[in-house]
């Protein structure tokens, strides 16, 4: 088998897994349509190792291998073609795709199983990943363009899944419109750079890129700015941003795979993919940077606010691709795409142990609710701490060496790039805590109600189903979840992939230690990158430091949040009433605390609410997306108005028409 | 160039003073005695059967607007007429063409019964 | 005079050129006489059948004559590539509306013959207004549409709205005829000429350019068109018209009018009045403009499909407009181009619309309700239309708009494409809830999701189910699989529509 | 004679013509106002056919007037339908359609 067969093998299994379970829906039983979707995407995943085995074996000047299978269009001079594009790029991509989607599909295989809606559930699960993988297969601008349409779509469906929500549809559709902004951007910015250019295919476009424009030439850079907000769009970045705290109205293995762990990756991806475009049109990559570093900073404000589980999950996602985004437009890709594979595993992890909390919880997902839950679920308490550790870098797991590894590239670059570097740390203090946050309120303390009962081994059930957004009372039949709730400690299937995640968010950093200790993964990607032309002069002493200040942020700001959330004011104020004179011995760490609160907590607090309550509803929701008072809404009603059925109005409105017209022509002739 | 329509306007201006001026004067000079019975459609005689509200049946408008329709066809024989000779035979065989055509129209008409009174 | 035409034996006609046209006014001859048959049977399924077969035969005439470029008449007509495709986009909508019609009410009470022949009058009319290359060829050409749609509108004599939609067409579409034939008045007064030919020359050679007649002329003709293309501020009786007239009618107006007159608009005003193009090029760009935003504003919040795509048909011919005011040849294939996919989008959604306007009796978006489980043939090509008309990838209006927005760069107006991409976001606000409201169930079993009443028994519903009609059901299958297959692979269109000005001034 | 004054009348028909079909709710009225509107092309097309000395804008004129009977018949075949309908012959009144 070549490198090609297995590149197309992988794209087909998916596919193949749709069309079987979307045709054979009513031949089928919801189970086989669960391992069928499940094995479609291990094969896929099988076939993307067979891809990768070939690839290495491949001299590493022919490490990328371009195959099409037959024309799309061939006009104007212009040829476009159905084709794939392998080299270490995309191979590192379907593998975390296929790798991490087969685990998911095997989590959803138990987490779903009362939903009436399985079988749907698994086809478009599985025409997710086909949409996914030809986004990173695709060999040219217009597959590309096509893959990026199609996991919108895939994303709009899995985020309206539960169709009668209703928080659940409007999720969907503005998740759609934001996309459909971003997917706009994306075509007219691949049409600046095609017609100047006359080529789709990477491999022609990149060699052709800097002889065809000028070094920061006005074209490319607008045509990279317009990419950039189709990547900004996907990734979820300011200020397109908003609807992915909103999809997390998704099933919970949706909310782990598309908005987590693969799809809103695709903006690095893209940038990644295009870096040779981006290094010649520095003007645009820097913007890239700049609204990375500004989404980490603001969606890192915003997850210490939220108190909705999965929201606080979904805003650290949002943090973390600003990080990405801000690293490859740096020119970090090594350490930018290190990040995306180490974030895959511990941030699908992460949703999948909130998942378990969450039926835990009966379908509650306030953070308010919960608390003390490490006795009653104590496998799904390690995964989170797994997850959570590698999250806020803490010393030797997979999170701290990728994030090293992207910040210290960034710092190499040197100049005003340690602005970012900066940034990059001070977003660094705000995962940990946030992270922290989480992890104390909802595992610490005394037990809440439901932990108690599943301590006494019997698994909390609401007695009504109710839309935890809003509280409207739900049936379990099809379009809302169903009626069984299913925890990581009781189901198989959802310890089996919890496992392999947790082993991988743990260990994955091996493969790239800092000090060339181990350069695996590097070496893997060099031949995609060798055509970089941004050098990282070395820099020893800053690699020390930035290992000494990830470790020492992650160890002191754990501590901190411990301080924070862990040991409650509750508590101190009981040992105030029983011990006043100790109080006074505390009272120093109570200014402490107030302080921290005052200087620290509040402003992030109050700036996080504004972020939230303010800019995303009046400036992106207002007068973007428009809600009733929008700008569309007010021109809809002003020509609806016009339209009052009296034909003699009609024929008024066409002799001014004609007037206006006639008027134009006769100064035109004077 | 004027001059040549010259004895028409006089006629026409003619024309309308004279028929104003008689019925201005004859409002004017004439005595008005009104009576009921004189104010009746028909002075004399049975009173009328006819309604106030009365319009023409359906069949006359279909009618109408059928000869209106066919007599403004024939208007496209007057171009052919002017230059006849010129276009020889194929003026000819046009013409039978076109009417033809009418027929075939007339036809449809007929077996739709749009010519028959109700 | 005389001596001049003294020599002129009858004017040359190339008949086999001529023949398309004769198939479809012949057949509508043929039409009318067999309709007169008294055989309920005969008139019922034997006149639309021959309806198709003109249409049909006139496809197959076209394919002969694919590379002929022929002027007709004295160059009255001319038989060249943009006619053919207008001929033939006119016969594929007529042969899906004659399929649409086919179980129509409205067929029935003012007679097959009448009904059937009409609407091949009316495709006759446009394929002489789309080949007419003479102010008098276009005049008669836009009356011979536009006369037929009239009665057509109004052929549901017992219903109030197709008797309203028939008499608020005629009337203001009276309206622009006159303005329109006021204006080819001057045209005629300020050169002399009828012949697009000869109005060209001779406003090249007396330097008419900045004539206050000839510049009126364009005026009154640019406003006389824009209403028959359904362009705003012109644009306002076709919701009206749309929502009243019986669908099948509305199906064939939205697409092959819109054909027809984007096809004259394109002749006029590349070739005759092209001198002037610096003066009409605002006029057309501020009318497309005002289109594109009237037309996707006002879209939102109908409740009436038909309705919703009219007005969504006014913001798609401002789409047109930005093809035609770049004034290229990449401008005019893009155009042709993207009439080819909006006929395709079009008639799969007023398929879907018949079918379940027969059923419910209501063409609200609300009757659409659970379409999807239980017909997802309709559903899936109803999805496909909304997904192409909004201009979503995979989908052939995709590559119909990626096609006019690259002539609006090419011909310097990217602000324009731009407009275009705005309009087409606003217009995502209308066409997703239509595929929202198909893919979710019934609130209630048992109630008709339109009106809310409770229908009688599962029987009754079946038999409803039964008068939607497979006719419907092969049209949207079709106009839906093609949305899909050319969303995927474009290239039989390129190949298509490439060369469309290839013999556009032979004669 | 001028050709201006050919089409100052003309344009005056044309206008007289519009205002009647703004200002008259009796849809017989409109067509009237209509058939002045086309009789006003009409006219321009005479006078200009004379100015050139040649036929076409004679030809013009008689198609359009068969245009224009076919025009009055196909409304009057409306108002008749509208009138068996039982229906108000007001174009005010129809509007049913609207929004």
């Amino acid at each position: 088998m070549s490198t090609q067969t297995a590149a197309w093998l992988v794209l087909a299994m998916p596919l193949a897994g749709t069309l079987i379970i979307a045709l054979g829906g009513r031949i089928l039983t919801p189970r086989m349509a669960g391992w069928i979707g499940t094995s479609a995407i291990a094969a896929a995943f099988a076939f993307a190792v067979v891809t990768l085995v070939k690839l290495q074996g491949l001299g590493e000047e022919e490490r990328h291998v371009a195959s099409s299978l037959w024309d799309l269009a061939n006009a104007g001079g212009l040829r476009v073609s159905l084709g794939i594009y392998v080299d270490p790029l995309s191979v590192l991509m379907i593998l975390v795709v296929t790798g991490v989607s087969a685990l998911i599909h095997l989590y959803s295989v138990g987490y779903m199983s009362s939903d009436e809606g399985y079988t749907r559930f698994f086809a478009y699960l599985n025409f997710f990943v086909f949409s996914m993988l030809l986004l990173v297969l695709a060999g040219n601008l217009i597959l590309l363009i096509v893959g990026w349409a199609f996991v919108g779509a895939a994303s709009y469906m899995l985020i309206s899944y539960w169709y009668r929500r209703t928080t659940a549809t409007a999720a969907g559709i503005k998740a759609f419109v934001i996309n459909v902004i971003g997917d706009i951007g994306l075509v007219l910015g691949t049409f600046f750079i095609v017609r100047q250019m006359g080529v789709v295919d990477f491999g022609p476009l990149f060699e052709g890129a800097h002889s065809e424009f000028a070094k920061n030439d006005p074209s490319l850079v607008a045509g990279m700015i317009l990419i950039l907000v189709g990547a900004f769009a996907k990734s979820a970045q300011v200020p397109l941003h908003t609807w992915l705290p909103d999809a997390m109205e998704g099933p919970t293995p949706v909310s782990s795979l598309i908005h987590a762990a693969t799809m809103v990756t695709a903006g690095v991806y893209l940038i990644a993919r295009l870096h040779p475009l981006f290094e010649w049109a520095p003007t645009a990559a820097t913007v890239g940077a700049i609204v990375g570093a500004l989404t980490l900073l603001i969606a890192g404000t915003i997850g210490l606010t939220v108190t909705d589980l999965k929201r606080v999950i979904a805003y650290s996602t949002m943090s973390q691709i600003g990080l990405m985004i801000m690293g490859v437009c740096a020119a970090a890709y090594v350490g930018g795409l290190f990040h995306l594979m180490t974030h895959a595993f511990f941030k699908a992890l992460l949703f999948m142990a909130a998942g378990s909390v969450i039926s835990a919880m009966a379908g509650q997902q306030s953070l308010d609710r919960m608390r003390g839950l490490r006795k009653a679920m104590p496998f799904t308490f390690g995964c989170f701490i797994a997850g959570g550790l590698a999250l806020s870098a803490f010393p030797l797991m997979s999170g701290f060496f990728s994030k090293d590894a992207l910040l210290f590239e960034v710092g190499q670059r040197g100049g005003g790039w340690i602005v970012f570097y900066v940034i990059g740390y001070i977003g660094s203090v705000m995962t940990v805590l946030y992270t922290w946050r989480m992890l104390y309120r909802a595992f610490w303390g005394d037990p809440c109600p439901e932990a108690v009962e599943l301590e006494g081994g019997h698994l909390h059930h609401a007695h009504e189903h109710t839309n935890p957004a809003n509280g409207e009372v739900e049936d379990t039949e099809v379009g809302f979840p169903g009626a069984e709730h299913h925890i990581a400690e009781r189901t198989w299937q959802m310890k089996v992939a919890m496992s392999a995640l947790a082993v991988l968010s743990v260990l994955a950093g091996l493969i790239y230690l800092p000090f060339g200790i181990t350069d695996t993964f590097e070496k893997f990607l060099e031949p995609t990158f060798a055509d970089s032309i941004v050098t990282h002069p070395a820099n020893d002493g800053l690699e020390v430091f930035g290992v000494i200040l990830t470790s020492v942020l992650a160890i002191g700001l754990i501590a901190v949040a411990y301080r924070i959330w862990a040991v409650g004011e509750g508590r101190a104020t009981a040992w105030q009433q029983r011990l006043p004179l100790l109080h006074r011995l505390f009272v120093n760490k109570w200014y402490f605390d107030e302080l921290l609160d005052l200087l620290f907590v509040r402003p992030i607090a109050w700036f996080g609410r504004f972020s939230r309550d303010s800019f995303e509803r009046v400036v992106i929701d207002g007068a973007l997306v428009g809600g009733t008072s929008g700008i569309v809404r007010a021109g809809s009603s002003a020509v609806r108005a016009l339209q009052t059925g009296l034909l003699r109005g009609y024929a008024g409105l066409v002799m001014v028409g004609l007037a206006a017209v006639l008027l134009y022509f006769l100064i035109r002739a004077a | 160039m004027l001059s040549t329509y010259a004895p028409a306007i006089v006629f026409v201006v003619l024309g309308t003073i004279i028929g104003i001026a008689f019925t201005v004067l004859n409002g004017v000079l004439g005595t008005s005695r009104p009576s009921p019975a004189k104010l009746d459609p028909y002075e004399s005689g049975m009173a009328s059967e006819i309604k106030q509200g009365f319009r023409f049946g359906i069949s006359f408008y279909l009618v109408a607007m059928l000869f209106l329709l066919f007599d403004i066809e024939v208007l496209f024989l007057y171009p052919i007429a002017v230059q006849l000779r010129a276009f020889g035979t194929f003026a000819l065989v046009e013409t039978i063409v076109f009417i033809g055509l009418l027929t075939v129209a007339l036809i449809y008409v007929w077996r739709r019964g749009a010519l028959t009174w109700k | 005079m005389t001596s001049v035409l003294a020599s002129v034996k009858g004017p040359e006609i190339d008949w086999a050129a001529f023949s398309p046209l004769l198939g479809l006014f012949g057949g509508a001859l043929i039409v009318l006489m067999v309709g007169l048959s008294s055989p309920r049977v005969i008139r019922a399924h034997g006149v639309p059948a021959l309806t198709i077969a003109a249409f049909g035969a006139t496809i197959g005439l076209l394919i002969w004559e694919w590379n002929e470029q022929v002027s007709l008449i004295q160059d009255a007509l001319i038989l060249d590539r943009l006619t053919i495709l207008i001929t033939l986009l006119v016969c594929v909508a007529g042969i899906a509306s004659t399929l649409l019609a086919w179980r129509e009410q409205a067929a029935r009470e003012i007679a097959h013959g009448e009904f059937f022949s009409l609407l091949l009058i009316a495709a006759g009319g446009m394929v002489v207004l789309a080949a007419s290359r003479n102010l008098v060829t276009t005049f008669v050409g836009l009356e011979l549409l536009s006369l037929p749609l009239y009665i057509l509108c109004a052929s549901r004599l017992r219903s109030e709205r197709s008797l309203e939609s028939g008499l608020k067409y005629l009337i203001v579409g009276s309206v622009g005829s006159a303005t329109l034939l006021y204006g080819f008045a001057m045209l005629y007064g300020a050169t002399g000429e009828t012949d697009y030919a000869g109005i060209l020359t001779q406003v090249v050679k007396e330097g008419l350019m900045g004539d206050a007649l000839f510049l009126a002329a364009i005026g009154m003709t640019i406003v006389g068109l824009a209403f028959k293309a359904s362009l705003a501020p012109f644009h306002q009786w076709t919701p009206d018209v749309y929502e009243g007239a019986p669908t099948p009618v509305t199906a064939f107006m939205s697409v092959a009018t819109k054909a027809a007159a984007l096809g004259v608009i394109v002749r006029l005003f590349f070739t005759a009045l092209l001198p002037g193009v610096d003066d009409w090029r605002p006029a057309w760009i501020a009318i497309a403009v005002i289109s594109i935003l009237v037309g996707n504003v006002g879209a939102l919040g109908q409740r009436s499909l038909k309705r919703m795509l009219a007005f969504s048909s006014i913001a798609q011919a401002g789409y047109l407009l930005v093809g035609v005011v770049v004034v290229t040849e990449l401008g005019a294939e893009a155009v042709v181009l993207y009439l080819v996919v909006y006929l395709l989008a079009n008639l799969a959604a007023f398929a879907v619309i018949t079918v379940r306007e027969r059923e419910t009796g209501s063409d609200a978006i609300g009757s659409l309700r659970g379409l999807g489980a239980r017909s997802p043939i309709l559903a899936g090509a109803m999805t496909l239309a909304m997904l192409s008309l909004a201009g979503i990838p995979a989908t052939a209006g995709f590559i119909g708009k990626f096609r006019l927005i690259e002539a609006a760069a090419d011909g310097g107006y990217t602000w324009l494409g731009i407009v275009i991409v705005v309009g087409s976001m606003i217009s995502l606000a209308y066409y997703l809830p239509v595929v929202a409201a198909m893919w979710r169930p019934d609130t209630e079993p048992g109630v008709d999701p339109a009106t809310g009443r409770a229908v009688l028994a599962g029987g009754a519903q079946e038999a409803e189910a039964e008068r939607g009609g497979w006719e419907a059901t092969l049209v949207a299958a079709v106009m839906g699989a093609a949305i899909l297959v050319f969303g995927i692979v474009p290239q039989p269109l390129f190949e298509l529509v490439g060369d469309v000005l290839k013999g556009f001034g032979t004669g | 004679m001028n050709i201006n004054w050919f089409l100052i009348v003309s344009a005056l028909m044309f206008a007289l013509g519009a205002i009647g079909v703004l200002v008259r709710r009796n849809p017989l009225v409109v067509l009237l106002c209509l058939e002045l509107m086309l009789n006003a092309g009409n006219l321009a097309l005479l006078g200009f056919s004379r100015m050139w000395g040649d036929g076409d804008g004679q030809i013009f004129a008689i198609v359009v007037m068969v245009v224009a009977a076919c025009e009055v018949a196909i409304g009057l075949g409306i108002v008749v339908a509208l009138y068996r309908r039982r229906l108000p012959i007001d174009v005010d009144e129809l509007r049913e359609l609207a929004g």
